[in-house]
């Protein structure tokens, strides 16, 4: 299966891509796929996750999802 | 509760009110304004982005939540993105609703929810957009 | 803080923001409005009166004192007097500050200080103006 | 002195007037000059006075004021 991993303003810089589909399994967690993606990527404590638009767990399983997101401290408004 | 929710990457222009309201008392607007200082020093802009579709959704799920607490009749929010300059507004905010308190209290809840959990972002400056690292 | 509290017997034309602003960041905006169903029965106008003079030195003081527990920059009020159709605004209060809690918490306390202490009053038809007992 | 009485809404209507010029003493309070204009007029616990344009006591003498209003429960907003 694919997902598409967006990353957004900071984590769009540190990671050097705002999009990438990437191909994954049901049983990969964000965490593992942000790992294979940018071996040396941290997303910290700050860094949140949202899986198919809703926040998530880093290390909860993608099951059927198409979108993973890196949501970096917002500040809208 | 009637939703509307807009990003617009142009100056953001306040709706018409709609015409005869039925039932409404009371009419609660916000307008976010960029400042001059920002952190403490002189900006010319400020650069917004989003990831849309899920700001949409959360902004949505926000609004139908506060609504349980705050019974309003009506969400208007219009969000800019891209560069927005000095003393122009990044966001645009209009709840309607039968009691004032009841719009007073939903409209500055959802612009505190807005800022925690939309994924939206400022920078002083326009990000870069897709450079390698 | 600087502060325009008007009365007006035509309907509220709400004024233009003031232009670039320096350091406001928020700006609330209320309009109350004349429902129609007012204490359970369907009404096509409330009348307002309003002891003008001490009106306006009422809710410059509640303005000062509000203004020491949420700093605001400046404070728009414009009440409406004589008739004033269903669906139509008997008032409007903006309020600019250079942070959006301020500006909620202001714009709240002073409606509802107003609708407790301003000498204004509103019947459901026009009140008999001089009509012996 | 002088002083105008003022009545507004349904005070306006139980009195009858809604201004009117009366001669006082300084040490006359509210209610005397009230009780004076309409000895039959109870303003009871919900009308309020003003003096000068200021809330005031029905009990406390009018000093040099050249105003007095009478404040029946506001509706205003």
């Amino acid at each position: 299966m694919q997902i598409t991993v967006f990353a957004f303003a900071h984590t769009r810089d540190q990671l050097g891509f705002g999009e990438k589909v990437l191909t994954c399994e049901a049983q990969d967690t964000p965490r593992a796929i942000l790992r294979r993606l940018a071996p040396r990527f941290d997303p910290g404590k700050t860094v949140r996750v949202a899986v198919d638009r809703e926040y998530a767990d880093w290390d909860q399983p993608i099951g059927s999802a198409s979108e993973l997101a890196l949501i970096p401290p917002v500040s809208g408004g | 509760m009637k939703k509307q929710i807009e990003f617009t990457r142009a100056p953001i222009v306040v709706p018409p009110q709609p015409g005869k309201l039925r039932e409404i008392g009371a009419c609660v607007e916000f307008h976010g304004i960029v400042r001059k200082m920002e952190n403490g020093r002189v900006i010319p802009a400020l650069f917004y982005e989003a990831y849309e579709a899920m700001a949409r959704s959360q902004l949505e799920r926000i609004a139908d939540e506060l609504n349980a607490a705050h019974p309003c009749d009506e969400l208007c929010l219009i969000h800019r993105l891209g560069p927005v300059p000095t003393g122009e507004a990044s966001m645009y905010l209009r709840v309607l609703s039968r009691h004032r308190q009841e719009a007073f209290d939903f409209a500055a809840a959802f612009v505190t929810r807005l800022k925690a959990d939309a994924p939206i972002w400022k920078t002083p400056a326009p990000a870069s957009q897709c450079t390698a690292p």
